[in-house]
């Protein structure tokens, strides 16, 4: 089997060859023997090149949460017909989401304002605590999705700025 | 001793409690609203009530609902744990009126030392030293002149504050009217009050603070330093017993006065003064906690002193049987809080549900949580999701055991701040002691994972996907090759991908 | 320090000893059997290789394989736990030449010490007081002449054993015969060598032994007592430190004898000096163990002292930095050895998969252990779970968080002794510390639950085959209404029945 | 829905009754209000009479293992027709079951063989521990199902002694 993995917009491809003898892993041409076990439910132990390594997996759908380290990784598992879906997404186009559920306290800006790189755009409270929301590139607001008082929840698109 | 306790909390403060209370042979009842009928503290209480809707102002905050449980459960003492009722002189005061014991201070204590600016004003009369600012709570225009009179940097604090909450760090005149709104509008709606005072802001202060505990015969006794310099958003994240940067004398001196202050209101219980300090071991009076402090455990691993213990003695009337000249500390510990939040955009919170959880032990090691496989984190409380604390007989071996369990810790469903703690563990200046409250500011470089192996990453991912991918297609594919080298490996029923 | 050190062990121990490495900063190495793959040790450790078969002979016992792996992985030094090759006078020995570094003392120690009936020799010349008994391995026949000698009582010893195998006691001249036979048997079967000695048996002898460090430059000190006197089947189940039952003066002499007896054989490391004490605070010399003690974490937590820590260093040639004077101990710590075994039988070993588990947790409570849920307990090895240990100020508040921590356990999938440690920490005569090796035998009632209250169960077993039954007959029962009820208390979200 | 739950030979009627307001159990005609909650997979929490108890849980089928404070329970469920079935066990017949995976090391007697109560009947080793398994009444061997050396699971029948 194959698979491309996405982490943090790089996609890395993974050839899992398994044959009677072994398990092993092209990973970006690289070739990796591996032994593993499934240790609990949500806790890989894999061995290799000499290195015992435990990791915490949750998988939803395509989507994977792996845990090394203190460090929560989340993994995308792209097939060929969704890579391509992907791709459309317009280059310079930023889209404001909330981190988490909470209520939009303030919008700082409006549709067609430019604003700059880590200017505020919006606040939310959440957890009795307000934070701003800055956006991440120079440019102009496209459209704004909320209001202010508006109940939103984690990944919400509260607006959108483009470079362009 | 006393029968029956209500704890009237939740999360690992409210587990913390009702711990204390079983060894004690104390039962236990629980009160919970209805984000969480599922809590630890709930399944471990000998009795628990259910007290209305999740946001706290619908339970955990209502006075009346607290005190109906502790009627009808026939509870003699409730103890408050922190936040919530635990620093509201109303709530004490009620208590009192219904001959039901609050294990705390007196609602007098509470009062003088919970509106900040009594608080200094006795401070000033016990003739501790204070930071500049102005006297007491001021209007926009007010601060406005403070401000100018004392020169930036400022801080901004709510009078009604703790936490961090409705609190501001200004810098330059330009920032000062935002920072000031939002300070306003953060305190209000926390505390139900907008009123805000301004300080001289103290260069690279170092947060120190004294745990002192004292009995209803006027015996006060002080349980030496924590310095909690590491914050970040003006809340503490790191912890630590002793301070590394105060030598015995300024130990001594800031415990007196901790001493003094505290008889300066009769103080009863455990409670916390707090003081900056600057890096001349200069330090200046911040405020009182009238209540147990989240990083109490520090202290108590250093000293063997069970503080939550002693509020609950202290509270039924025994007497300290302890001098200040035999509490002794030993060795280092370390407190650091794993929360539920993303250290890469600006420590927001991230409330869901653990998919998976495995906590650190062994020796020197002790995890306050109320956390578990499963459990959610709502939006409706702090998102703390463990105290995670360790000691040992140098602060070197106290910061590589801490880094050493960080790493055996496990928590998938959400992002949390085990990474970053990690991080801090090794960074030099950190091991070193060189910390202020802006460390957290000063190292942006911790935030983000460093160089990274993504390599056994991939493998698990792709391991993953495989795994469900056999298991989807059943038996048609040659997916049973994962069995089989299972097989081959001579598990004996053990569990194979 | 060493840069990596092989763990040649596996279980609660192996874990131990990964976390002490890692502390240190040096890397691990773990070995495992067909039957370990999925442990918490291969887990934990940097590295890992597998070395056989799940009977310890095709594995943890086979020093060829052991040393192929130290090479192979570059390790420079081993750490052998305790069991398996922890006293193999052979293993030091091929470790020596393998350039190598035994954590532990040297190879004539081992051998010294490890013959009991050398051992009673040695500390024979030290003028340490020896119980009555058989100067040495006797045949069938030399045994019933020595028995009829010093009179029934008496104990039937293995000569090469330890950890109570190859051990019977026996009253009466009738069970002598069969006794014989089954010791003879289990030491063969255990041991490779069915020599056995014979013993005056000490009527309620209490069982105190002396933790001893030694590094090598010939500074010996000891970290006091452990009082190990309940156990099952001449095995210990619950140690404590300090012994509730010796005066200073005792604890000071028998300090001295342990650290006399060390230093007869040049030892190096940790070990520990076993004593069997009278009512009247006599004591006479049992053995040494050349190893680190299952039950050496009661020691840590009385004296802040990380045994296998130092173990490690004095392995790299670090001098102890402490005089005698210099250690102190300070409160009371317990520790209860959970078994999958069922008291009512007999302490049977109950082997099998661990569908659940919840280990307490809080301030002063330390669980040793190396299980988790899913984890599978196999017939291979001892079946201890894990070593829940507390501490606290006295040794009634160490009862009591005992006691509180034990409550807090729960393992399903296979029978426990967590039931039976509970009830022995509500005992009156254990309570008061009158204990005895024979206290099990005499408190048989503490072998099955008293009184209960089945009601409880009865409902969380109704509930939870009412659950089944409305999931498997899906929509056509008004089964939703467990849902309905669920969402009537406005769980947010929560998983419901 | 009614069950009939054994534990340690004793049977217990437990109906739950469901209705849009309550959960409420009626334990051998006693009425029992209950609230609960299932925390985790297999930890459940109840509140009733006031008070709050957490049970650990696992059901295999008609088999039921419970834990509360320290102590596991075995409960088995009995469906009517069930119950017929486990009333055949002819009284006075004792089987001695190995109680765990093991092997069996020396027989003490044979079949005919008179036994006392307590009398060791078989000698059994597991985790290097040898056990003498005892007779629990004075009776006749009625059979002996295994051989010196066998390797046997646990609840396997070694050999049956009768009181009659």
């Amino acid at each position: 089997m194959s698979y491309t993995l996405n982490y943090q917009g790089q996609a890395y491809k993974v050839e899992i060859e398994e044959d009677d003898k072994q398990i092993s892993l092209e990973i970006d041409g690289k070739k990796v023997p591996v032994e593993f076990q499934k240790i609990e439910e949500n806790l890989f132990s894999i061995i290799y090149e000499g290195k015992s390594i435990t990791l915490g997996v949750v998988k939803k759908g395509h989507n994977l949460q792996i845990f090394l380290n203190g460090e929560l990784y989340e993994i995308e598992s792209v097939s060929e017909r969704d890579k391509r879906k992907t791709s459309q997404i317009a280059s310079g186009m930023q889209e404001i989401k909330s981190p988490m559920p909470s209520r939009v306290v303030k919008i700082l800006t409006k549709q067609g304002d430019e604003v700059d790189v880590d200017e505020g755009v919006v606040v939310v409270e959440a957890m009795k605590m307000e934070s701003e929301l800055k956006s991440p590139i120079k440019g102009e607001v496209k459209d704004v999705f909320v209001n202010e008082g508006d109940a939103v929840e984690a990944g919400t698109v509260l607006l959108v700025v483009s470079s362009e | 001793m006393f029968n029956k306790i209500l704890i009237a909390n939740r999360g690992e403060i409210a587990v913390r409690i009702i711990r204390a209370c079983k060894e004690l042979g104390v039962s236990t009842v629980a009160v919970y609203s209805d984000a969480d009928r599922r809590s630890l503290h709930v399944a471990l209480a000998d009795e628990a009530y259910h007290i209305g809707g999740s946001a706290p102002g619908e339970s955990y905050l209502v006075i009346d609902k607290i005190l109906d449980v502790a009627k009808k459960s026939g509870a003699e003492a409730i103890h408050p744990g922190f936040g919530f009722l635990s620093e509201n002189e109303e709530f004490a005061k009620r208590c009192e009126k219904a001959k039901i014991v609050f294990i705390g201070p007196s609602a007098k204590a509470i009062r003088l030392m919970g509106d900040k600016i009594t608080a200094r004003k006795i401070a000033h009369e016990a003739k501790v030293p204070l930071v500049p600012g102005s006297e007491g709570a001021v209007s926009d225009v007010e601060a406005s002149v403070v401000v100018d009179e004392i020169g930036y940097p400022v801080m901004i604090k709510a009078s009604a504050g703790g936490g961090g909450k409705g609190m501001r760090l200004v810098r330059e005149k330009g920032e000062f009217e935002s920072a000031l709104r939002m300070a306003r509008s953060e305190a209000g709606s926390a505390f139900g009050d907008d009123s805000v005072f301004v300080e001289k802001f103290v260069e690279q202060p170092r947060h120190i603070e004294i745990q002192i505990i004292a009995d209803s015969y006027g015996n006060v006794i002080h349980l030496f330093e924590r310095e909690c310099s590491i914050q970040r958003r003006h809340q503490k994240v790191i912890e630590e017993a002793p301070s590394s940067a105060i030598s015995d004398r300024t130990r001594k001196k800031m415990g007196a006065v901790a001493v003094k202050i505290a008889k300066a209101v009769d103080y009863q219980g455990a409670g916390t003064v707090e003081f900056i300090m600057d890096q001349k071991q200069n330090f200046f009076f911040l405020e009182m906690n009238t209540r147990v402090q989240v990083e109490h455990p520090v202290t108590e691993m250093i000293t063997g002193f069970d503080i939550v213990k002693w509020m609950i003695r202290i509270a039924d009337g025994e007497k300290l049987p302890f001098k200040q000249s035999q509490i002794e500390m030993k060795g280092h510990a370390v407190e650091c809080r794993v929360y539920a939040e993303d250290p890469e955009t600006n420590f927001m919170p991230s409330p869901g549900t653990i998919d998976y959880l495995r906590v650190p032990s062994g020796p020197g090691i002790r995890d306050d949580s109320s956390i578990y496989s499963g459990c959610e984190i709502t939006p409706h409380y702090d998102p703390m999701l463990s105290k995670l604390v360790v000691w040992a007989d140098t602060r070197e071996a106290a910061i590589e055991k801490m880094a050493s369990a960080l790493r055996e810790y496990i928590v998938i469903g959400l992002k949390t701040n085990i990474g970053f703690l990690l991080r801090v563990m090794g960074e030099e200046e950190f091991k070193e002691g060189k910390i202020d409250t802006g460390y957290i500011e000063r190292h942006p470089e911790l935030l983000k994972p460093g160089d990274i192996d993504i390599e056994p990453v991939l493998i698990a991912a792709a391991l993953a996907m495989n795994n469900a991918d056999s298991v989807e297609s059943g038996e048609q594919r040659p997916a049973s090759n994962w069995k089989l080298y299972g097989r081959k490996l001579g598990l004996s029923g053990g569990q194979v991908l």
